[in-house]
């Protein structure tokens, strides 16, 4: 095995590992670092996409794009209902939106498996195989990573150039100085809350074809979404970009040379060391030094 | 360009505070650019400045809240630049923050019993002085978030003042007052200078300023633009420009 | 006075803990400071006698049927219903009727623990079954030894146990693997790469399967243990990749390990696999869209695909009462057939008393199961099993490859003599690991 | 922020409190203060009461009852370890577990290795208090003197616990057995001992309606240990620094040596916690320190209330008997049922079922709830 070849295979792993962890955490990110509400059923959110993207494969047999979007379409929705009826009532009291949000996390699971069982029908993993100079991986993994890419370029735009987007920044930055320039603040909470969870949604019809459908699907990617955020800082796009990467290079690295277990760890002790050394996270941090 | 002119040549030990180039950045702003500041003991001095002049990041670094980028700080000739707060706080520097930091959901009592109970002996003697000072009699069990905006920044002064400091920086202590108020937090700041406790207080109202101290100091872009009395500082062209948005340091 | 009285006037005065812990009795269990205890006891019993009498008898069970594990437990819940109403539809069992109290501990060990407690201390069952994974198990085994309780572990798991008050109707390593890696060795080749759910399951089948490989001359190439947690296997996939070993040795447990196939599918690995979880316990090739079960070989006591006679008739009785069953697996059939075994010890007993059956269940019961006709082993409380190996093929149908008929627990029988040196009231009630 | 927000003093010099009143009223008064709920004869009358009927439970039920009743109290100590941080300092952790799981995996280790030589578990016990306690020092350390605050303390802890479930559900094989006790890997330690005081024969075993009484007993101590606490001198700066770090750091105290210090006493109540926890079920597994459990506590005190330890010991008895008998009830709808019941508590409850009852209480009758004069 020459070292080339382990760096290309390492240089492969991240790549994958990268896009799961960007979208794992975007929706997140968006709806805590902009509305400091800490969503506990993002997991359930993702779960929901995946759901209505496989029902919406094998039922209408949709194809893969199609179901994908109304994998989002529906986390969206679910997001907007729980957010007119329940999150609103929330805003600035995080703990409070935590608690909340873990029992929303409780009816979701419980409700998946009352309607859909114990375990859905799975979708094939589309386009096979990828041989890059000796490295096979998965063509669906670099699809799915270009993905995330774009998505994380979609959010950038939107918050950059669109009336959305700057009203939505003024609300982050300060809501009663918004609310005071005519902005409707709870209008702007309301569409920031259905686009982080349409997000997420995208996502878990993104991971659909690579999990198998059950109602716990979620669980395993909270974790890695709410470090990934937390470590990025406030900044919506560039924190989760620069935290996704650098996680998902250690966290492979560990897992390259040690076994996913030590990789499993070794992601959760850099977040540890990033949060001690950049107590306000990555972006405050080249914020300062910009 | 400073035009600091020092009246009193005091020698050293006699001087309670004093800063040598100090500096502070925030990323590519330059908040507080090398100020050489000298306090001497038991004098009430302002610090003026238009907004965004660097007045409460300066305050930030002598109560310990920043660390500066360069620079240091002598309290009473010892060197204080990377002390922590609390140990300036336990040397003798109490600070009454910019915006109001009290303890909203506690009554007044219990407010002053964090203070006194680590400085005094007779804790309940000293806390019905301290509500007597701050004009709070028969209020001592009432809710703090309950009383008025100035209520609360008198016993945030008196406060400051419960751990004996040396050294008191006032932050602000009259923002949202009324006239009235205004007034008697003069007269509460000048009988506390007259209990030989040094002050410095960072305030706008000119007449606040006029009321209370004989010797102003102006910070402008982080700068510190000019020093001198009130009348000075008052008569000084350069210093009303700067408020006025004229002129560039 | 039947049975379920009895435990009234030992449950709370006796105490003879797990021989592993302190001899000492319980000094203050028998008459707390304030004297309390004795008539606790007293009062205990009162309200159970109302209770008790020729009512029914009682079978506990506990089996997940939500969180991680209900993808085992629905079928295994569904099964104990079936062979319930199955006894009462023939007249009960003594002219008495059996009374199903089942539960779900929703995957949590903590809850497993607390039912146990309610089923053997409140509901008073006659006998329990249930638990899944190996760690519920040994959650509730102290509960159930202290308490001097029936019960059927009905789960495939990684062998060892060797308690009186316990009976295993699933396979063990030697039943399982001996066989499958034999097979596979002879098919595909001498190099063997096993991935394993990092956990006692997974960790001491791979023991197991090492000590086979290189009995019969194969080597283990690696050795990979997989945290229950992970969901990626990119990494594993290109370690296989490198190593290329002729065929993979797979102990994946959960809905997280599953992903494996599908990711090695789509990065292209082309490797025979051999697993004694895959397809027989978690029904992977029913959920997984084809091809990514390909060529992989399982090696069980009970498959629905099994095409006896016998198991016809259970599988369309099974879904005609249950039409939405997503597969019947083998832990379901081990529910079965725990009730198979102990309903023909009541009937020799003529007693539902939990010391009778139990010295009828060690003269070694022969039932004919929907597997086929199973004894059980009197040293070991382990059933004697017949071993299929099937093979997925590229539609994820089944195909039978290798029968291998009574296999026992032989490794086992030389550690574990349970008939002849233990007894109901100083039991042996340990797990006996390979290293020993 | 939340906190108990009280009425004006009502003057109770109207009727002269007799001498015996005097007695009783010195005997309770370090107990009572500002920070906590409760504070006149009434309250400790009501307290004394229920007091007595736990004290009884055991004779009107079966052993069974007895058994997780007990189980439920040994659950308030997980929450009380995150009262006295959080409710009581700002401090909020999310990993509370690491100290309980370490205490019952740290007692399970010295008291298998030791039962059969000592005869009880005396340094088990002392060392599943003090092991965790000294962990909480270290990570205490390594988080406040960082100056790390709000969120991220709760990420950092969060992740260590997750670390520590990870790591232990790594030690199945046989090279992980220290002396006589398998760590058990993800199946969990088996065979620890019960709570044994005393040496030799004469040690005495607490199980079954023993072991109710302990709990009991210890349990009723450490409330009052708290409440001395936090209306003590220290209590008042505890507080000071959740309302307002830097403003009480300016008056002379090293607020990160106050977090360590009440962040190492909670590491030892949690490791207590998780002793009981491990002597009562003689067992214990890696589960106890993942997520699912580590959200727990968290959420019994916001519903029982943040700010107050008697809503900490209410909230989570009464989840916890909640979660048990839905459980019990074995209905599909059981953990429906709980979420529902969580966002009927965050949106109707807002400063969680203690502080909005004795609110709302005192509120309407304009006497002080539960007869605390001013609290």
């Amino acid at each position: 095995m020459t070292i080339g070849a382990t760096v290309l295979d390492w240089l492969s792993i991240v790549f994958a590992n990268l896009g799961v962890l960007i979208l794992a955490a975007l929706g997140l990110a968006i709806i805590f670092g902009m509305m400091g509400i800490i969503n506990l059923a993002h997991g359930e959110f993702i779960m929901v996409g995946a759901y209505a993207t496989a029902i919406s494969y094998h039922e209408l047999s949709a194809p893969l794009p199609a179901a994908i979007l109304i994998g989002g379409v529906a986390s969206g929705v679910l997001g907007l209902a729980l957010e007119r009826l329940i999150i609103r009532h929330l805003y600035e009291r995080l703990i409070d939106s935590m608690v909340a949000t873990w029992g929303i996390s409780l009816i979701l699971i419980q409700a998946a498996l009352l309607v859909f069982g114990a375990r859905y029908p799975g979708m094939p993993t589309p386009f096979g195989p990828l041989q890059i100079a000796g490295v096979s991986t998965s063509m669906y993994s670099v699809v799915m990573t270009m993905t995330a890419l774009a998505l994380l370029g979609v959010v950038y735009l939107v918050f950059q150039y669109t009336d959305y987007g700057l009203k939505a920044r003024a609300t982050m930055q300060n809501d009663d100085m918004a609310r005071s320039l005519g902005v409707d603040t709870d209008h702007i909470y309301m569409g920031t809350f259905f686009f982080g969870s349409f997000i997420t949604g995208i996502a878990g019809g993104l991971f659909a074809p690579t999990v198998s459908i059950v109602p716990t699907l979620g669980t395993g990617f909270i974790i890695e979404a709410f470090v990934t955020v937390i470590v990025g800082g406030t900044n919506v796009i560039v924190g989760t970009f620069v935290s996704a990467l650098s996680l998902s290079a250690i966290r492979s690295l560990g897992a390259q040379l040690f076994g996913t277990l030590v990789g499993r760890v070794v992601l959760l002790v850099t977040a540890i060391v990033i949060i001690r050394l950049l107590p306000q996270g990555i972006t405050t941090y080249l914020e300062e030094r910009s | 360009m400073t035009s600091a002119i020092h009246i009193d040549d005091e020698s050293d030990e006699n001087i309670v505070l004093r800063t040598e180039s100090l500096t502070k950045d925030f990323g590519g702003l330059r908040a507080v650019d090398s100020v050489d500041y000298e306090l001497p003991a038991d004098e009430l001095r302002c610090l003026i400045g238009p907004n965004g002049a660097g007045k409460s990041t300066f305050f930030k670094l002598l109560s310990g809240q920043l660390q500066p980028t360069e620079g240091s700080i002598y309290f009473q000739g010892e060197e204080i630049t990377n002390l922590e707060p609390y140990a300036r706080a336990r040397r003798g520097i109490s600070l009454k923050f910019q915006n109001i930091s009290v303890y909203p959901s506690l009554t007044v009592r219990e407010n002053l019993r964090i203070p006194v109970q680590r400085h005094a002996a007779d804790v309940d003697g000293r806390i019905t002085e301290l509500i007597e000072l701050a004009q709070l009699n028969g209020l001592g069990d009432d809710i703090v978030d309950n009383l008025s905006h100035g209520q609360q920044q008198w016993l945030e002064i008196v406060m400051s003042m419960a751990i004996d400091p040396e050294l008191l920086l006032l932050d602000e202590p009259t923002a949202g007052m009324s006239i009235e108020e205004t007034r008697e937090t003069g007269d509460l700041i000048q009988s506390l200078a007259a209990q030989g406790v040094s002050i410095v207080v960072v305030e706008h109202d000119i007449n606040f300023v006029r009321q209370i101290a004989d010797w102003v100091t102006v910070l402008h872009n982080g700068r510190l633009f000019a020093e001198g009395t009130v009348a000075e500082i008052e008569a000084d062209e350069r210093v009303q420009n700067i408020y006025l948005g004229k002129e560039e340091a | 006075m039947t049975g379920d009285n009895q435990r009234c006037a030992e449950g709370s005065t006796s105490n003879s803990r797990s021989d592993t812990s302190s001899s000492r009795r319980s000094v203050l269990k028998g008459a707390t400071a304030g004297g309390l205890a004795l008539t606790t006891g007293l009062a205990g019993c009162i309200n159970q006698l109302g209770g008790g009498g020729g009512g029914s008898i009682k079978v506990g069970s506990l089996v997940d049927q939500s969180g991680a594990l209900a993808v085992y437990g629905n079928p295994m819940a569904k099964a104990t219903q079936l062979a319930v109403d199955q006894i009462n539809a023939n007249g009960g069992l003594l002219d008495r009727d059996v009374e199903l109290v089942q539960k779900d501990p929703q995957s949590s060990n903590d809850k497993y623990q607390s039912m146990a407690r309610q089923l053997i201390l409140e509901e008073n069952v006659d006998v329990l079954l249930g638990g899944i994974s190996s760690a519920s198990r040994e959650a509730i085994r102290p509960i159930i030894d202290e308490n001097k309780q029936l019960y059927f572990y009905p789960a495939l798991y990684e062998g060892g146990v060797c308690d009186e008050y316990t009976y295993l109707t699933g396979p063990v390593p030697t039943q399982q693997v001996r066989p499958l890696v034999e097979y596979m060795l002879g098919e595909y080749g001498n190099n063997v790469y096993v991935m394993a759910a990092d956990y006692n399951f997974g960790q001491i089948s791979t023991l197991w399967t090492q000590r086979y490989v290189e009995e019969m001359g194969g080597t283990v190439v690696n050795k990979e243990f997989i945290p229950l947690s992970v969901s990626d296997f990119s990494s594993s996939i290109n370690r296989i990749e490198n190593q290329d070993p002729d065929w993979i040795m797979s102990f994946l447990v959960g809905a997280n390990h599953v992903q494996f196939f599908k990711q090695a599918n789509s990065q292209g690995l082309q490797k025979p696999m051999g697993s004694t979880v895959q397809a027989g316990a978690s029904y992977e090739h029913k959920t997984l869209s084809p091809p990514a079960l390909q060529d992989m070989h399982v090696s069980f006591n009970y498959l629905e695909e099994l095409d006896s006679e016998r198991n016809q008739e259970f599988v369309s009785n099974f879904r005609d009462k249950f039409p939405d069953t997503e597969y019947i697996n083998q832990h379901a059939q081990s529910q079965y057939l725990s009730i198979q075994f102990w309903q023909a010890a009541v009937k020799q007993a003529g007693t539902a008393d939990q010391q009778e059956v139990n010295s009828q269940l060690e003269n070694g019961p022969e039932v004919n199961a929907p597997e086929g006709d199973v004894t059980l082993d009197p040293e070991t409380h382990h059933t004697n099993h017949d071993m299929h190996i099937f093979r997925v093929g590229e539609d994820h149908s089944l195909s039978e490859v290798k029968t291998i008929k009574g296999i026992q627990p032989t490794w086992l029988q030389e550690r574990c003599s349970l008939k002849s040196e233990s007894t109901w009231d100083d039991p042996t009630t340990k797990q006996v690991t390979p290293g020993e | 922020m939340s906190g108990n927000e009280r009425d004006p003093v009502i003057d109770e010099t109207a009727d002269q409190p007799s001498p015996a009143d005097g007695r009783l009223q010195s005997l309770v008064d370090p107990f009572e203060g500002p920070h906590t709920v409760g504070n006149s004869p009434k309250f400790w009358a009501g307290f004394a009461a229920i007091l007595l009927l736990v004290l009884a439970y055991p004779l009107f039920t079966n052993e069974y009852r007895v058994l997780v009743t007990t189980g439920f109290f040994i659950w308030i100590f997980l929450a009380l370890s995150l009262s006295v941080i959080w409710g009581f300092t700002g401090i909020f952790s999310f990993g509370q577990t690491s100290f309980f799981g370490l205490g019952g995996y740290i007692f399970g280790v010295v008291g298998i290795n030791l039962i059969d030589v000592t005869g009880g578990t005396n340094l088990a016990l002392l060392a599943g208090i003090f092991l965790p306690a000294a962990f909480a020092a270290i990570l205490g350390y390594f988080m406040f003197y960082g100056r790390v605050s709000g969120v991220y303390v709760a990420i950092i802890t969060l992740a260590t616990t997750l670390i520590l479930e990870l790591l232990f559900s790594r030690t199945a094989g046989q090279q992980y057995t220290i002396g006589e006790a398998a760590l058990g890997g993800y199946n969990g330690m088996t065979g620890i001992p019960s709570i044994t005081l005393g040496f030799g024969s004469t040690a005495v075993a607490f199980e079954g309606v023993s072991m109710y009484y302990l709990v009991v007993v210890v349990l009723v101590v450490l409330y009052l240990c708290l409440r001395y606490l936090v209306n003590s001198d220290y209590g008042h700066v505890m507080v000071a620094t959740r309302e307002d770090e830097d403003r009480t750091e300016m008056f002379g105290y090293d607020i990160r040596f106050v977090k360590l210090q009440v962040f190492t006493l909670s590491g030892a109540i949690g490791g207590l916690g998780g002793v009981l926890y491990a002597a009562q079920g003689n067992f214990i597994s890696p589960p106890i320190m993942g997520l699912a459990f580590a959200a727990l506590p968290v959420i019994w005190i916001t519903v029982g209330g943040r700010a107050t330890l008697l809503g900490a010991i209410i909230g989570t008895f009464g989840l916890r008997y909640l979660d048990d008998y839905l459980a019990g009830v074995s209905s599909e709808f059981s953990t429906i049922v709980m979420g529902l019941i969580l966002l009927a508590v965050v949106l109707f409850f807002p400063l969680g079922i203690i502080p909005t009852v004795k609110n709302s209480w005192e509120n309407s009758f304009d006497i002080p709830f539960l007869g605390g004069d001013n609290s």
